[in-house]
């Protein structure tokens, strides 16, 4: 048949992390599928390392590569809402995924994980299983909006609870800034009764440096984004490891399909998709367990 | 004789060496996609050269002086952060108007004027190594643009967007301003090292501080101007790069420092100081740039891999310049 | 007699503890050479920086015109037209020979460079010095002679009413030395005061008009040159007579020991073939830019060669400066500051780094360092006010001292010497033929290449000359004089073909 | 005059500058929090800093000599990676055994050979400045782990973990085993830089290239050393470092370079090379890490200015360092 050709960009931040690892992953297993299913399309994908790099991708896929439709992750929301403006303004599709843009309505398709959401429900959590004058520490990630989004977010739903955060630094979503980090915690407060560490990069740094210390049976924790390691020590039931928030990085496979199938298809897809964040308890666990993801 | 020989043979490999890479990678460009050429493509890569390439021209005359600095990036997120905050804060009382995009500009200089002056007063009247000073001033700037947004993001006011955009944007006769301004500090730059008196005291005091200071030249004054140099057009690389992209956070200007300094000696300035070309530099800017921009083209190898590439080019560009030269 | 341009009375200087000038007075008249002459580390250098405002005295007062000064710096000085060619080289190696002229007060049309101009300048200056280099070619591309005219025309650019050099024929050979001369009185008839350092002292006896004697930093004498004779000036040096310089000649024996065939370095040595044997001194003559030094170089693989070198028989491998050592062959570098010396590192430190294997087993043996240190220092008579100093901070004469302690510290059976005695004074120097000529009769070989003559002539029992990066002639025996070697070196006969 | 002042004052200023600064920031830590000296935290701090230790001693070596290497943080992370993957395709054959673990740490050391040899062998044999190759190794060597990550994160078999974890967690008589090898290598390295031929070579060859080739010092080999060792020193550090969190990522000795190269400088290394000292580069160490110990402890401040205060403590470490030092 002589179906029509399309090409589409897709631009997310490099892997630099562990989520951003698995963003990665999964953007590339979805093209490679989607390749292979549909091969009128050619897909085009850039990774970067900062704001002005991804906007330069944007810019070449747009003078060099035609492309009809766009998937992007905006490495920062405000620097990308002008350039990723003016591809849509150019008549090309726009699938914004994760991270809003800060002026609404500018794409087609919007596919995103809920950061408050995600502090909510671990906030949540923390109130139901701990009580009234228990002690926890937070270990925040990358100064970032959206970091600063889930920790609101999280002690909102903290108050009122009589639970007091004790301290909360920046472990940079790395497993070894944690470590540290909960190391230096770990001397300065003789009682901890529970860490979010907010991502589970950091609470394998976490863990760790609680096991040197000798003081697992004190304190549990709670990271997020669904590692599989960790997804698989809350299905065998770990104690120290009682549950999860999912934020999953395959939402980018949602937003890559969906794009693609509006571009081939006569399938309505724009409007908005919110990912939920859900809780992740060793009763469901193995439905949010995938082996085969590098994360 | 051997004078003679040394004045043919060298400056041939010496000056064609990244010319030469230059023009490898536009040839590859071109070959691998037909838009490479193309109005829009080259107005894009110019264009956002622009910024690491009037950073760049700066830090010529610092590495010619025998100086180094590591604080550009941080010191552009910086300046980026206290133009966009001062731009909002007079929005209520001028409004939104040219003076305020003004106003924001100076600030910028201003900012960059004293950043620059502080660097170059702890390098060279406290005398500190620049390495030191720089990494201290660069986790410096950059941890107070992230205190200054709170974490997040310092956003220029939408409306003032609006206004501000074209100087990114627009330009004369098809050529953008960013590429203009670059352009202009590129050749104001080269007359500075080759006709000023300023660029051979730069390269003087990078050849041989004692030498120079024992042939009156004001060593402590003119290493200072090399950093209030680069300061000052960091600050107005930062004038282009917030219309840009209208905002500034804690991961503005990360590692352009390093692109900088790749850029400089790429182009055939000698870190050890004492010798430096401005067009040499600008050629080390368009190589940087065009690698990423044909890596975006290609798409022929796994995304993770590009670093690898890019690392390859690097160091390839660098060899050809050297061609057969001895002892260094 | 004019009153005095520029005097110092009752100077003193002391570094740290040690004390190198004791109550010194100096004047210097306009249309008058002044001649301050000593030993190796007498004070002469640092006299001079007083003088021209690069140090402050620690007691003791600078007077400009009469009048008592301070000068703040150096630039100070030369903004009162007080000009000063340093003993060491005060040159940017990176830039180019017309940068150096002018740095730090280019010409200029408006704000811009004036390039043509300042090259004009700078081409006529070193016209004035007979001297062919071009002002565009980098300092770091010219040969050592050639640097050392550089820092004379940049003198001659800053109009000096005081002139004051430091040595500055140290790295000349005669035929400059003449030029050099030649321009000195024709400043002096200009009115120019000029104070002037040398060890060689005929230069002294030919244009000085006044001498001052330094001797540890003591003013041991001041007078009309006229009529002092060269041995009078010695002596009143050195506070002794001095004997025959040159000891007579050793025999060598009849064992070769280095035998170079066919060397060639790219460009500067062409086809270059010798012998040298056991208890023979082999000299060297030859014109600046002859290419002994990149022949000697190319032999003990210091730089890429072809043809072939074979020590005691045993071909040595090419490029290894390392092998050579081991093979008994060391080389002393005619450039002290540059490739002979880490001035900015102490006295041990620079001995003992050519010969380090001899006191490693496996640590240093620091110990055992500091008694060659103690040893270098009697043996060759270095003067240093500490032993802890950087060797950058001893006096030049003594640098090249402790150079020689360096190399000979290696213990080599076959050592090239390249300007063994520059900058060094004449007692010294009677001490280092000595040491050359014992070295022979032990056994050892020794090649001499040196801008001086007589020092050729006085030690060789052969002496190869060299012109245009080939080896033109050898004379030996009563061949061996000034007259048939100056001959052999402008290419006017060719005694021996060596082709 | 103003050398005598420095001929009796420099050293003293010299000697204790650093040591002066670690001391206060000691009491500083002991002042504010009453655990900072507890056995727990000081074991943290100096195990922690043995992985920078281990790899700035070999950087204050690549430093006297005149050079820079840039590469060590992502080189860490690739031989971190490799290591990993040998290990783990090692256990179908050979099972759980220590020497899996053996072999491992082997790769480790080749790897880091290698990585170091390559760059030794490009600037000093090839002769490209050893700023660019690093810069171009580094970013080799990180897209490189990227990609045998697939973007992910590498980790060691779970069960080979519990084999090879009392290597970071272990020790001797209370002493953990990193905090033994950095103290064991700072020591031989302290030996190797004033005792062996090879220390004076590398500060011979920094001090002036010429003059150490005159020496009849093979520079080409000496400066290949400098760069094979402390290869080996970053293979010697992950070995260290693998044990405590078992895995390797893209973010895995970030910034390792720049903070190795910090407490060399602020050990009073000159950073033009020419003079190190090793056992300044361990108090350089221990005061970068104190400082991020302290910021940790203390939480006095908005997290956003831990950077200023880390800037600013550096800068000041280096000022009582360099004292009146006249132009350097
Ligand atoms: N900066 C310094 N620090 C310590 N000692 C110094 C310094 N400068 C010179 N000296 C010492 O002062 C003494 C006099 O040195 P000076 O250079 O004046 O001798 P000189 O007469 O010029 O000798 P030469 O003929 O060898 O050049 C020497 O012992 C020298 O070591
Ligand atoms: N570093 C260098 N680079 C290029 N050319 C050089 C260099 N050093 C010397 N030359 C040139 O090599 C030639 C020979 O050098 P040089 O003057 O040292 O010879 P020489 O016979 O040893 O003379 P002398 O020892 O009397 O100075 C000259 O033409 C000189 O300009
Ligand atoms: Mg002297
Ligand atoms: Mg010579």
């Amino acid at each position: 048949q002589d179906a029509q050709e399309y090409t589409i960009g897709v631009a997310i931040p490099s892997a630099t992390h562990g989520f951003m690892g698995g963003l990665n992953f999964h953007a590339q297993d979805t093209i490679k599928r989607l390749e292979g299913v549909y091969p009128q399309l050619t897909f085009v994908l850039a990774t970067a390392g900062n704001a002005g790099k991804m906007v330069n991708d944007i810019e070449d896929m747009v003078a060099t590569r035609d492309i009809d439709a766009l998937v992007v992750l905006p490495f920062e929301s405000e620097p990308l809402t002008s350039p990723v403006k003016a591809v849509a303004d150019a008549g090309i599709w726009v699938t914004v995924v994760d991270r809003g843009l800060s002026q609404p309505g500018i794409e087609d398709l919007y596919v995103a994980g809920d950061n408050p959401g995600f502090g909510r429900v671990a906030g949540e959590y923390f109130v139901d299983n701990l009580e009234s004058g228990s002690k926890i520490v937070i270990l925040r990630g990358i100064p970032t909006t959206l970091d600063n989004e889930r920790v609101e977010a999280f002690e909102a739903a903290l108050d009122g609870s009589g639970i007091e955060i004790l301290d909360k630094q920046h472990g940079n979503w790395n497993r070894d800034d944690a470590f540290n980090v909960m190391q230096d915690y770990l001397s300065k407060y003789p009682e901890i009764d529970a860490v979010w560490a907010s991502d589970d990069d950091m609470a394998v740094g976490v863990m760790e440096a609680i096991a040197q210390a000798g003081r697992t049976e004190e304190m549990w924790v709670v990271g997020g984004a669904g590692m599989k390691q960790i997804i698989k020590r809350i299905m065998d039931g770990d104690p120290q490891l009682p549950v999860n928030v999912t934020y999953p990085p395959a939402q980018i496979s949602t937003a890559i399909e969906m794009t693609a199938l509006g571009l081939v298809s006569q399938t309505p897809v724009s409007g908005r998709m919110i990912i939920g964040s859900q809780l992740v308890t060793p009763e469901n666990a193995e439905q949010f367990y995938f082996p085969d993801s590098p994360f | 004789m051997s004078e003679t020989t040394a004045k043919t043979w060298m400056p041939s490999f010496h000056v064609l060496g990244p010319l030469l890479a230059l023009i490898v990678l536009i040839i590859l460009g071109a070959s691998i996609n037909s838009n490479f050429l193309s109005y829009g493509n080259v107005t894009n890569v110019l264009a956002r050269s622009a910024f690491i390439g009037i950073i760049a021209v700066g830090m010529t005359f610092v590495i010619t002086a025998g100086g180094i600095d590591l604080s550009v990036g941080s010191m552009a997120a910086f300046v980026a952060g206290v133009m966009i905050l001062v731009m909002n804060a007079l929005i209520p009382s001028i409004g939104v108007t040219v003076p305020v995009v003004l106003l924001g500009m100076l600030t910028a200089l201003v900012a960059g004027f004293i950043a620059g002056w502080v660097n170059g007063v702890l390098i060279a009247t406290v005398k500190i190594e620049a390495f030191i000073v720089t990494l201290g001033t660069m986790g410096i700037y950059r941890s107070l643009v992230t205190w200054l947004a709170d974490g997040g993001t310092l956003s220029l006011d939408f409306d003032l967007r609006g206004l501000y955009r074209p100087v990114y944007y627009d330009g004369l006769l098809g050529v953008s301003w960013p590429i203009i301004v670059f352009a202009l500090v590129a050749i104001l730059g080269e007359l500075a090292m080759r006709h000023l008196p300023f660029g051979r005291h730069c390269g003087a005091i990078g050849a041989n501080e004692q030498v120079a200071k024992y042939s009156a030249i004001n060593v402590q004054r003119t290493r200072i101007a090399t950093y209030v140099l680069l300061g000052m057009l960091v600050g107005l690389a930062t004038i282009m790069y917030v219309p840009r992209l209208g905002s500034a956070s804690a991961s503005t200007g990360v590692l352009w420092e390093l692109e900088a300094i790749a850029a400089v000696i790429i182009g055939g300035t000698a870190l050890k100081g004492g010798y430096g070309r401005v067009w040499g530099t600008v050629v080390g800017v368009l190589i940087l740039s065009l690698i990423d921009n044909i890596l975006n083209l290609a798409s022929i190898v796994s995304p993770y891999l590009n670093g690898t590439i890019q690392g390859v080019i690097v160091i390839l560009a660098v060899v050809l310049q050297r061609g057969k030269k001895t002892d260094g | 007699m004019s009153d005095p341009i520029l005097a110092i009375r009752n100077v003193s200087r002391s570094f740290g503890p040690v004390q190198v000038l004791f109550d010194v007075d100096f004047d210097l008249r306009a249309g008058e050479v002044h001649a301050l002459i000593g030993e190796n580390g007498a004070g002469k250098s640092t006299t001079m920086k007083i003088l021209a405002g690069y140090q402050p005295p620690t007691s003791g007062d600078v007077l400009l015109d009469g009048k008592p000064v301070v000068f703040d710096d150096a630039q100070h000085a030369e903004a009162q037209g007080i000009v000063m060619i340093h003993q060491e080289f005060n040159l940017a190696q990176q830039l180019s020979v017309e940068e150096n002229i002018f740095l730090g007060r280019e010409l200029r049309r408006g704000p811009f460079l004036d390039h043509k101009a300042m090259q004009d300048e700078s081409r006529r200056l070193l016209d004035r010095l007979n001297c062919p280099v071009d002002p565009r070619a980098k300092i770091s591309d010219i040969s050592v002679p050639n640097r050392q005219m550089v820092e004379i025309a940049k003198a001659l650019g800053r109009d000096a009413r005081v002139l004051i050099m430091d040595e500055p024929t140290a790295v000349l050979t005669a035929r400059e030395t003449d030029i050099l001369l030649d321009l000195i009185d024709r400043l002096r008839a200009e009115g120019c005061a000029i104070l002037y350092t040398s060890h060689k002292l005929d230069e002294i006896a030919r244009i000085a008009d006044r001498v001052t004697v330094l001797r540890d930093g003591h003013r041991v004498f001041e007078g009309p040159a006229k009529g002092m004779t060269q041995d009078a000036m010695a002596e009143a040096m050195v506070g002794r007579e001095l004997s025959n310089l040159f000891k007579p000649k050793g025999k060598p024996q009849d064992q070769t020991v280095l035998e170079v065939r066919n060397l060639g370095v790219a460009g500067l040595v062409h086809d270059a073939s010798f012998h040298l044997n056991k208890g023979e001194v082999l000299g060297f003559a030859g014109l600046v830019g002859s290419g002994r030094t990149e022949l000697m170089e190319g032999v003990t693989g210091l730089r890429d060669a072809t043809g072939t070198v074979t020590v005691h028989g045993k071909p040595l491998k090419p490029g290894s400066i390392r092998a050579a050592r081991e093979a008994g062959l060391v080389y002393l570098t005619e450039d002290r500051k540059e490739k002979g010396l880490l001035l900015n590192k102490g006295l041990t430190e620079n001995l003992t780094l050519l010969a380090l294997h001899k006191f490693t087993h496996p640590w240093i043996d620091t110990a055992a360092e500091d008694r060659a240190l103690t040893d270098a220092i009697a043996e060759f008579d270095i003067r240093a006010g500490d032993r802890n100093m950087k060797a950058g901070n001893l006096s030049g004469g003594n640098q090249q001292k402790l150079l020689l302690g360096k190399t000979m510290l290696a213990d080599p059976d076959i050592v090239v010497i390249d300007e063994p005695t520059r900058g060094i004074d004449i007692g010294t120097k009677q001490q280092i033929y000595d040491f050359i000529v014992e070295l022979a009769a032990s056994g050892k070989s020794v090649v001499v290449i040196s801008s001086e003559l007589s020092e050729v002539i006085g030690l060789a029992n052969r002496v190869m000359v060299m012109a245009s990066g080939r080896i033109v002639g050898e004379v030996s025996g009563d061949d061996i004089n000034e007259r048939t070697i100056v001959k052999l070196a402008m290419g006017m006969t060719s005694k021996d073909d060596a082709a």
